[in-house]
This record gives C-alpha cells, structure tokens and sequence, in this order.
C-alpha cells in the first residue's frame, strides 16, 4: 500500500487549544459586553465558560509530568463543577430576565437602568 | 405555565380535523389557554329557507336531507309531520311505524358518528371512529335496500313513506338488532375502562341544567346535563307512545356525560326498534294525497327529535303550493350557544373536546 | 305493483372481508414455479440451519470469523487480516467502520420501510380495516410508492418562513435517530461505539432533537406549529428526567454504563432487568413515548388540535423526513429498551444457538408492536395531564426507585449469597414497593377509581320536565 | 289553523299576561299572542319567571317578512309544564326595523337573534354581539326579505302553481305511481302526468 | 485514539467553533445566534473528545446543547417578539477592544510559553483509558466538599429559579405596586 502523506506532522500541541479557548473567550467577551439583549449577554457568558473548560481540558490532557500526586483528570473535575455553576447560573438568569421583562415590558439591557423594581 | 405570553390568535378552522365540517374557530390563545373565542360559520350556506320559498312542499323534503346530512331520516320526518299537522292529512298505521323504525336507526347511526368523532378528537387514532362506523354501515345498508340511497335519503313523504322495504330488509334488521347490545357492550368495555378517556372526558365542559336551559339546547346536550327531556317522550309524534323506552340523562353535564347519553340512546332505540318490528301492522305505506298541495293560510310550529335536539320547522302558508316562509330550527346551530362560556378559560384540547360532544353538524348550522 | 329487485348489501369493506380468500386458498393459488422455488429455498434453509447447528454443537465455531452468531468477530477478523498484509491503519479504519456504518444504516432502512408497512397494516387489523394491499404482494411495495410520492412533491415553503431555519430541522432531527444507533450491542462484539458512557451518550444524543423540533415548529410562520413546538419542547425536557432516573437505576444495579456491559449483566445471570425493576421499565417506556411523540403523548402532533404539530408546513419528503423519524424514533427506543430491560441480545441462553442480533430484532419489533398497539388503543394525553404525570407521579417516585436500587446494588456486590436467591429477592421486593407506592401516590394524588365511570340515569314516563324534574333526580 | 299538540291558546295567555302587564298584549287568537314590539323583553321576562307558565326555555325565534312589516315570532316552552307558548311582534318599521334582544332573558337568543339579524336585517337593541352569522359582512341586503335585491324585475318569491296540475282533473292524486314502471321512461311517465291520466292504473 | 483523527478533528471542530462563535456575535435574529451557540457547543464536545475527555464530552453535549439551550429557547419565548433582535449596546467598542487584547494576550501567551518544557512530551501525553470511574472517584473523594456545594448549589439555584418567576396572587401584586407609588 502506498504510504499517504502523513498530516501526523502536523501535530496538535497545548498552544493550539490554548489559542483557539483565547479566540472564543474574546468573542464571548464581545457578546457579553456589547449585546442589548439580556439572554444575548447570558450567550456570552456560556461561550467564555465554555472556552474555560476548553482550557481546563486542555491541561488536563498534556499534564502528565506534573508533580507526583496531582490528579491529571482534576481538569475534569473541575469542569463538572464549571457545568453545574453553567446549569445553576442560566436558570438563575434566565428566570432574572423573564422577571425583568415582567416588570419592565423589556429585556433591552440598555433600558433596565432602574434599580428600582 | 403562568407566565403570560403574547397571545396570539389562532384559525382553527375551515379546513380542520377536529371541526368536523368547514367551521372555524378563531381563538386567541394565551399559550395553551383560550382567552377569546369566536365561531365563523356559514361556509356552507346555501340559503335553503329562500330556495324553499320558491318550492312546493314536498319538493322541499330533499332540502331537509341536505340540511341535517347525518341525519337525514329525521329531518324528512320532521317536515313530514309538520305539513301533514298543518294540511290535516294523515300517515296510515304501517308508515308511522316504519317512520318509526327508520328514525330510531338514524338515530343509532347519528349517534355512533357522533361519538366515534368524539374519541376521534380525544386522540384515538380512529380506531373507535372505524367500529362505530361499522354499525353505521350496516345501516345506511338498509337504507340503500329501501330506498336507494345511503345518505340523503328522501325518504319521508307527506302521508306516509316512499317505499315498504324490501323482503331482505327484515332478516338484515332483526341480525342487526340482535347483535347491538353486544356491540354497545364491546364499545363501553373498550372506552369505560380507558383512565385516559375519562381523564379526558370527565368534568370537562361542563354545562349546568339551569345553563342548558337557559341557553336554548336541546337534545343529548340537554339530557346530558340532567334535564329529562325528550320530545318523543314529551309530544309524541308517529306512534312514540306505543312503545316502551327510558330516557336517559347525565349527572354532571360534562363531555362523558353526553357521551354516555348517546351511548345509552342507542341502545333504547335498539328497544323502540324491537318492539316496533313486532308491532309493524301489515297495511299500505302510504296515503294518497293530492297533487296540489295547498294548505289554507296559517302557520305551524312543528318539532321533532333529531340525534342533535329538537329539529323544529316553523312553516307559514299563504294558500299559494309553496311555503311563505319555512324556517328550520338548527339544534346544531342552537347547542352553539354556549360554546364561547365553555371555550374561554379552557385549554384548547378540551375546548376541542367539547365542541366534539356537542355533536355539530354544519349542513345543518349553514342551512 | 310489480316486484321490488333484490338488492344485496353494497359495502364494499364488508364486500371486501367477505370475498378475501383465506390463507389456505392463497397457498393453493401461488403458481407452480413459485412453489417449487419455495420448497427449494425452505429446504436448503432447513439445511444450512441444521448444519449451523451442528457446527455449534460442535464447538468449531467459538471465536472464528465465520461465526454467524457474532459479525463483530468476522469485522475484528478483517481488521487483523487487513493489518497483517500492511495496509496502512487509517485505511483500516475507515474500511472496517465503512461495514459497521453500512450496515446499521441498511439494517436502519429496512427497518423504516418495513415499519411503516407493518404499522399500517396492523393498524388498519385493529380497525377492521384492510390496510395497504394494492401495491406489490400484500401491499408490500406501499412504502416505497409514499417515498416515491412524497420526493416528487413540490416544494412548499411558507410565507414569512424563516429560510435559513426552516431546512435544517428536517435534517437536523435525524441525527439523534441515526446516532442513537453506535451504542447499541448486536451481540457480544457486535457494537459500532464501545464507549463508557454509553447511557450518558444515549440521554446526550436524545436530546438534540428537541432543537430539531423547536426550530422546525418556531420557523415555520405559523400557530400550530410554534404551538407544537412549545408543547414538545415542555414534554421533552420534562420527560428526559424520569428516562435519566429510569436508567440511573439500571446503571446502578448493573454497576456500569456500557451498553454490552449491561447486556452481559443480564445474560449472565439470565434474568431481565424489567424483572428486577418494574417501575423503571414502565417509566422508560412512558417517558419514551412521550419523547418520541407517540400515542398516547402524541400532543405535540395531536393532529385533532394542532394538525400536524410542529411540522404542520413542512410538505413532501421534507414532512416524510419528519414521519421517517417519527418512525426511526420508534425502533430506536425499541432498541434501547430492549437493551435496558429486555435482556438485549440475550434470551436466556438460546443466544448460543441463535444469532444475537436476530434476537435484538425480534425484542425491537416487539416493542414497536407494543407501539402500534397504543397507537392503535389508546386516546390522548392533555398537556397538563401529562406534565403533572412526569413531575408529580414518575420523577418522585423514580427517585425513590433509585434510592432502593441503590441500596439493593450495595447488598448485591456485598452478599455471598446466590445470585439467584437475590436477584429474585430484589425483583419482589421491587415489585412490592412499586405496587404499593403508585397505590398510595394515586390516593395522595386524589385519584380513585370509584367516581370515574358513572352511568347515565334513566328517567322513563312519569319524571320528564325542566329543571325541578332534573333537580329531583339529582337528589334521589 | 293548526296548533302545535301541546301549544297553549293564546288568549289564555293575553289575559295572565295583560293582567300582569297591562299595555303588552296588542292582540292575540287561538294561536299567538301579540305583543308591543318595545315591551317585548318585558313580556318574556314575566313569562320566563311567572309560575303559571314557566316559559324556561326559548325554543324557536324567527321573523316573517310581510312586506310592510317584520313579525317576530317567540316559540317559548316550558319544561316541566310541557307547554309551548307563541309569541309575536310586529315590527312595522320595514326600513329600519328594530327590536329589544331576548337575550337579557334567554341565551338561547344569541345566536338565533344573529341569525334573524342576518338573514332579515332586524336589529336586535342590546344584543352582546350582533353581526352577520351565516353570511359574510358586507353581502348585500338581507335575503330573507321579500323584497330583497336579489330578485330582479320585480320578481317576488313564492310559487304560483304546481308544475304539473292539470286544473281540469282537480282530483288527481301524486303519491299512488310516483314509481317509474319497469320500461318505461321517465319522459313518457312525465308526459302522462301531464296529459292528466290516471297513473297507478292498468298495472 | 488515532492522532491522524485527532488533528483533522482538532482544524475542523475549533474552526467551526470560532466561526459559530462569531455568527453568534454577527446574527441579526437572537434566535439564529441561539442556533449557532448550539453549533458551537456541539464543536466544543468534539474538541473535549480528541482531548480525551469522553464523559466531559457528553456531559457537554447534555447539559449545554440539551438543557440549557432549551432553557434559553424558552427565555426568548417568554419574551416579545419585539425583543428579539440581537442588537448592539453602546458598549460595542469597549467590548470588541476588551475582547479583541484577552484573545491577543491569550495567545500571546499560549504561543510564547515553551509548553514541551512544562508538559513533557506535547501530544503524546495521557490517553486516558476511560475517565468515568477516575472523574467518579475523584469527585466523591478529593473533591467531595465541593461536590456537596455544588449539589447545594444547584438546589438553590432551582428553589431560585422558582421563587423569582412564581407570580403571586394578583391582590399581592397590585398592593406592592399601589406601595411603590
């Protein structure tokens, strides 16, 4: 069989995941800053989560010459915990903004500037 | 879910599977509750009560099949009586029992439609729907022996009936007659057991006696709210005193309720049916009545029991062969009444449901 | 006047169920060819199934290639050989899951064409129907004439549809139903996907279509379908709970959630998880159809209030997509439960003899028959009704389910005594518990039997009238 | 003429009703009452409450074109005392005619009093929702009325005679042969109508 | 698992996560941006897996594409129509400019850190066999105090979630607002 040229050289290291977690972070940043929309914001957060437990992964995968003792699946603890916090977090949110829409007609963040309920 | 949506209005209607006919609800929903309700009707008028202005009497008896299509043979009979009140001719012995035996099985065909439809709309995929229509056909059989047709019969006739059944109608009858009770019992075996049927029947729509009452319905709407009222019973026409039957009437007044009244008719008019085909006197099936037909000024208000309630024709002559007016008392159209009280507030499944006991057909509410 | 002419009854159903020839009068008219062909084919079967037989007790086909009972062997068998000669890993690998994918895809289509044949049929027996008859034998070709039907339907597209939404559900929501597929054991090496997580991954995979079928009914432009859609979504997710419960409790008694694993759990000692754990079998198989949207939770398509549900505007084989998976759907949770609860491949040791995907087949065409059956019986569910079954009837007491089977998982792995002896324990004491429970929730729930089924009073001469006569019979 | 078998007489009824109600009745015979057409809601209300008539129910309400007035007619009945009273009003305004609803009284009226609306355009005063019902909003006139566009060239309803009534044999009679006889044409049937022979004899 | 799958896997998922990324930041509809929040997290489980990391893979298929997406699916329904565009706030710049450094300050430091001298060996690290009994094991025994937390957590977030959408009786309503005035 003729040998394929092989894409193993194009290895896929830390630094990769890293960058690519980074890019979807910023975006997630950008979502949650900039959109109007409460539940557009509550997008944002969930990306950058998500880009966390991307990163956290990540570690967890190439750290195998970490000290003796560490869990190397502790990245994957804690991104169980990061999914909960995600889950708790959206239905607390998402409930603040049907809330907010009840009582002021909109979940145009710019326009719930009132504290006062 | 509490949280008010946007409500929004839903067509329900013409073209619909749960309307039964072209019927439109126009609803508006807030989720799955209804806050308003509104029916349009009318996609099938044809103007019968002017067309009838122009027609003499007995050419109008085609009309009344086309009003009421279920239930063909009662709307026949009731034009039928309603002339011959008002001319003074009379049916001879032999015919008002074969009337009679021909309304009771419309009656028991009506019903199993009627009711088939309604577990139709309850969700059943049919299958209730194509064991009912069994019986049905079986009787609309009988119909095509003695007069040719299955659906709109023409068979009434001022003075008596179009055509004495045919030899083979007999046997045909007695098996029928004779395998009904069984059938009833399959069917409440089927559909009594059911926990999903109940939960979806029992104290839904509700009507109150006073409300029923008040709101002009008639027939197993009526009964099924506990009011005991059944003109074959009340003002016996044809031979109805002669026999031997219960009327039956419901507790609650919700949908199970008109279900179970229906249920229960069928098998009293298994009974009236039974006794009749014992009675039947041998005799001709009808009177010979004149050609011109031209009753002296008047009018007359004459009522009969339809499967849907009280099919009234409100008649005036002005001595000319056709009526002045001729007005047909809908019971579809009537039981409407209170549809939009037991729509608002309700879910759409049950609003469904409820128009489904309350048994409408539109040739008749259109007219 | 002259004679009456005879006329006999003219209905052409009642015509039809009278004129069909019975089976015996088929057989008589199936031309010579055919009957030779037949007896032929009937014997060399008999044949080669004897000398399978004899293979088996033989013991020569334990772990070779071309053992029938496991195709995985003959797959694993390929790759070895495959890898011997050379070829380069990756080829391997996409040859070897090429077979795999192919053939669970064939077995997949085969089954919606004859599911729906089979569902018809059937249907049309329990409503003294015929059913499709006219194309093919038996009216066998019928849904391939609906395929052929509904492609070359015009393409319809509502007004003020969202586009870019409205094609993806279609395709959207038969992933889950092919994907659901990997898990599932065939026999004991017979799995496309041999993963850990094989319970967590069905849930997973479960659970996308509700976006499938939230964007087809949202895009759509229209009433019904956004109303579909809401009622389904709000079913969906309120149903994957009591399912996760449900397999929760097969997890912990199987002490694993691998998909094989739990099947060779049972096999080994031959005893069926529905046995052990009534209540989660029942949950499962509620939950699951109101997760497929079958009868009777089929109120996110309940075509007698919102026509067609969320797929109400989607018209040719965009909507025979839509039915496909319906169907898909159907045969997928057979499979699962079957997997769960029935024993998977196993039936108490006849999988030594017969293949055990046919067996699997056969359990999945049970549980569709089971289906059909409902379909084919039972009335509808309303919205709350059902809401209220899953939050206030399946979900506490599948929790209290869990904490029993966990409790029982403990005493199993710490007990010397006989498996059977406990197994069996525990399958009474499940039995008992949930016999006893949804009694005592019912009564909690105010339901009781008694008030339902009233029968209608019958008034005869003397009490007709209006409103006093129905107060007096309502007082006696 | 002809009462319905359980109908009361209507002067019976004008005179409990005109003792109770004085001015109401306008006039009354064997069959109906007639009352004033701006007391009608009055009139059924006493009816639907006194106890000697317990009209509970509004069986039948329909209106009568008399081309210089509408009469309105009321089929009220009573439940438990099984009896049915008839009622009429007489609109004389042909134009514009206008009458109280029945509907503070009975429910039944909505949608019969819509339908009446529709079909003879009488305006029902205090009707909750009075629109077209089996027609379309916006048809034009109201074609129950006699004298409705509809019929052009001065064209009234009605029928002038029968279509096969041979005047010189008055005492011919339909139902006897309606029957097509075996062989023979419904044109030779129709033409032997016509000419007046006696059908049903000779077979 | 095949280091050819895995760097097709890891060019084609963190593709087509970035990308959905920046549709859910460039949609008109918030609906559409909903669907592309989807797309990314479905590509972020295929990420989790050609990182090993199966049971997280799933989990994340389950919770985020399952639920809390249907959540959201939800919260734009009970919002008006009118509501559902996908506008911009004034914040667009401060946002792009802050998310635009983070991503640049990530990377730099993802590609300026000399990882091969922290992580050993790169790719070739731990294949982790099957980590659902490992990630079991660690939760209820290293990590268990957090575990309960969580679990408390999320009770409190549900009794929350609930306590904030209830509606009261209408009598209630109408005196608070009568006392807000």
């Amino acid at each position: 069989m003729p040998e394929i040229p092989a894409i193993d050289e194009l290895t896929v290291t830390l630094a990769h995941y890293l960058v690519v977690s980074g890019l979807v972070f910023g975006i997630g940043i950008v979502v949650a800053l900039a959109k109007r929309n409460a539940i557009a914001v509550l997008m944002g957060v969930e990306l950058m989560l998500n880009a966390v437990n991307l990163t956290l992964l990540a570690f967890s995968r190439f750290s195998s010459a970490f000290a003796e003792g560490d869990e190397p699946l502790s990245g994957h603890a804690f991104v169980v915990f990061v999914l909960t916090v995600a889950a708790a977090e959206a239905a607390i949110a998402l409930a603040l903004a049907v809330l907010v829409y009840r009582r002021q007609e909109t979940v145009d963040l710019d326009r719930v500037n009132l504290l006062r309920w | 879910m509490t949280t008010s949506a946007e409500p929004f209005v839903l067509n329900i209607g013409p073209q619909h599977p749960s309307t039964h006919g072209v019927f439109r609800l126009r609803v508006v929903m807030d989720g799955e509750i209804i806050r308003d309700l509104d029916m349009i009707v009318g996609y099938l008028h044809r103007s019968m009560e002017k067309l009838a202005e122009e027609r003499t009497y007995t050419q109008n008896i085609p009309f009344t099949d086309r009003a009421d299509y279920l239930a063909a043979m009662t709307g026949n009979l009731g034009l039928a009586i309603a002339v011959e009140r008002m001319t003074g001719v009379e049916a001879p012995d032999r015919a008002e029992y074969l009337r009679v035996i021909f309304a009771e099985l419309q009656r028991i065909a009506s019903h199993a439609m009627a009711n088939g439809t309604l577990i139709s709309d309850a969700g059943a995929w049919q299958t209730p729907l194509l064991y009912m229509f069994r019986e049905r056909e079986k009787i609309l059989d009988l119909f095509e022996m003695t007069c040719g047709a299955r659906l709109t019969t023409n068979y009434m006739r001022i003075g008596g009936v179009s055509f004495e059944p045919p030899a083979e109608f007999w046997p045909a009858l007695q098996e029928l007659m004779d395998e009904m009770p069984e059938r009833t019992d399959e069917y409440a075996s089927l559909l009594l057991d059911n926990e999903i049927f109940l939960a979806r029947t029992r104290n839904v729509g509700i009507i109150t006696p006073e409300d029923a009452i008040n709101g002009s319905l008639s027939g197993p709407a009526l009964r099924g709210s506990g009011v005991p009222w059944d003109l074959r019973k009340a003002e016996p026409y044809c031979v109805y005193d002669r026999f031997d039957f219960d009327v039956p009437v419901g507790t609650v007044g919700d949908v199970y309720d008109r279900f179970m009244v229906r249920m229960e008719e069928v098998k009293q008019s298994v009974r009236i049916i039974k006794q009749a085909v014992e009675q039947i006197p041998p005799g001709p099936h009808k009177n010979d009545i004149p050609l011109a037909l031209r009753p002296e000024p008047g009018e007359i208000y004459s009522r009969v029991e339809s499967p849907r309630g009280e099919i009234g024709f409100y008649l005036v002559s002005d001595g000319t062969p056709a009526p002045y007016r001729f007005h047909l008392r809908s019971p579809a159209l009537i039981n409407l009444t209170l549809l939009r009280e037991l729509g608002v507030g309700s879910s759409l499944p049950d609003a469904v449901v409820t128009l489904g006991s309350i048994d409408i057909v539109l040739g008749e509410i259109d007219r | 006047m002259s004679e009456q002419p005879m006329r006999r009854p003219a209905t052409p159903m009642l015509q039809q169920i009278e004129d069909r020839p019975g089976v015996r009068e088929m057989l008589l008219g199936v031309p010579v060819p055919f009957k030779v062909f037949g007896a032929v084919f009937g014997l060399v079967g008999a044949l080669v199934m004897a000398f399978i037989g004899y293979l088996v007790v033989d013991g020569r086909l334990e772990g070779e290639w071309y053992d029938v009972r496991d195709l995985g062997l003959a797959v694993q068998s390929l790759r070895e050989w495959l890898t011997d000669q050379g070829v380069d890993h990756r080829i391997t690998w996409i040859i070897t899951g090429s077979i795999g994918g192919i053939g669970i895809m064939s077995v997949l289509g085969g089954w919606l064409l004859i599911g729906s044949w089979v569902e018809r049929r059937v249907l049309a027996k329990f409503q003294i129907r015929m059913g499709p008859n006219r194309t093919g034998p038996f009216g066998l070709l019928q849904p391939i004439a609906d395929a052929v039907k509904l492609m070359s339907k015009e393409i319809v597209i509502p007004f003020g549809a969202d586009r870019f939404l409205y094609y993806i559900p279609p395709v959207l929501i038969f992933v889950p139903a092919m994907l659901g597929w990997a898990p599932i054991p065939w026999a004991p090496n017979m799995n496309y996907l041999d993963i850990d997580v094989g319970v967590l991954y069905v849930i997973a995979i479960s659970s996308i279509g509700v976006l499938a079928v939230f964007l087809a009914g949202w895009s759509s432009n229209n009433h019904y379908s956004l109303l579909g859609a809401m009622r389904t979504v709000a079913m969906m997710v309120s149903y994957e709970i009591p399912i996760s419960l449900a397999l929760l409790s097969v997890v912990l008694l199987t002490g694993s959630m691998n998909l094989g694993e739990i099947v060779a759990w049972q096999g080994h000692y031959h005893v069926w998880v529905i046995f052990l754990i009534p209540f989660a079998a029942f949950a499962f198989l509620f939950a699951s159809t109101a997760e497929i949207n079958r009868t009777p939770n089929d109120i996110g398509e309940a075509e007698s209030e919102i026509v067609a549900g969320f797929y109400t505007e989607y018209s040719g084989m965009k909507a025979g997509l839509f039915m496909g998976v319906e169907l898909g759907h159907a045969i997928l949770v057979g499979a699962v439960m079957s997997t769960f609860f029935l024993g998977g491949y196993t039936f108490f040791g006849l999988e030594e003899w017969v293949p055990g995907y046919l067996i699997l087949a056969t359990k999945i065409g049970a549980v569709y028959f089971l289906f059909v059956w409902l379909r084919g019986t039972l009335p509808r569910f309303r919205l709350d009704q059902l809401m209220g079954f899953a939050w206030k009837f399946l979900i506490p007491l599948g929790i209290i389910q869990a904490f029993i089977v966990a409790i029982e998982a403990s005493v199993f792995a710490r007990s010397d005594a006989p498996a059977l002896i406990t197994l069996g324990a525990f399958g009474v004491v499940n039995l008992a518990i949930t016999v006893v429970l949804v009694r005592f929730w019912a009564d909690r729930l105010g339901y009781s039997p008694a008030q339902h089924r009233t029968v209608p009073t019958l008034v005869s001469d003397g009490t007709l009238g209006g409103l006093k006569a129905a107060q007096k019979i309502r007082a006696t | 003429m002809a009462r319905g078998p359980r109908q009361l007489t209507g002067t019976v009824v004008a005179q409990a009703l005109g003792a109770a109600l004085p001015g109401v009745v306008t006039a009354s015979n064997d069959e109906w009452v007639e009352v004033a057409p701006d007391r009608v809601e009055d009139a059924l209300r006493w009816l639907h409450d006194s106890d000697q008539f317990d009209a509970a129910q509004l069986s039948n309400l329909t209106a009568v074109d008399r081309y210089d007035r509408f009469e309105v007619v009321y089929h009220l009945q009573s439940l438990d005392l099984n009896h049915q009273i008839a009622l009429k009003a007489i609109v004389t305004d042909h134009e514009d005619p206008v009458l109280p609803s029945a509907y503070p009284v009975y429910k039944g009226a909505l949608l019969q009093e819509r339908e009446v609306f529709d079909l003879m355009g009488i305006r029902f005063a205090n009707h909750p929702d009075l629109r077209r019902i089996l027609l379309w909003e916006g048809f034009p006139g109201h074609p129950l009325r006699k004298d409705w566009m509809g019929m052009v060239g001065g064209h009234t309803s009605g029928l002038r005679g029968f279509p096969f009534e041979n005047k010189e044999a008055p005492d011919r009679i339909m139902n006897a042969g309606n029957l097509v006889e075996h062989g023979e044409s419904l044109s030779a049937q129709t033409r032997r109508n016509v000419e007046g022979a006696q059908p049903g004899q000779g077979h | 698992m095949d280091s050819t799958g895995i760097v097709i896997g890891f060019w084609v998922l963190s593709g087509l996560s970035v990308v959905s990324a920046l549709l859910v930041l460039l949609a008109r509809n918030l609906l559409h941006s909903l669907v592309f929040l989807v797309v990314t997290f479905l590509s972020m489980a295929g990420l989790f897996i050609t990182l090993s990391a199966d049971f997280i893979a799933v989990a994340q298929i389950l919770i985020y594409a399952g639920s809390i997406s249907v959540l959201m699916v939800f919260a734009v329904m009970l919002t008006p129509l009118a509501s559902r565009d996908n506008g911009n706030s004034i914040y667009l710049l401060p946002g792009l400019l802050g998310g635009l450094g983070i991503a640049a300050l990530v990377g730099f430091v993802a590609v300026d850190t000399d990882w091969d001298e922290r992580t050993g060996e790169g790719l070739a690290a731990t294949d982790f066999p099957g980590t659902v009994n490992a990630i079991g094991d660690l939760l209820l025994g290293r990590y268990v105090l957090a575990f309960e937390i969580a679990s408390v957590l999320l009770l409190f977030a549900l009794l929350g979630a609930i306590v904030l959408v209830h509606d009261r009786p209408r009598s209630g309503t109408a005196a608070s607002e009568g006392g807000d005035d």
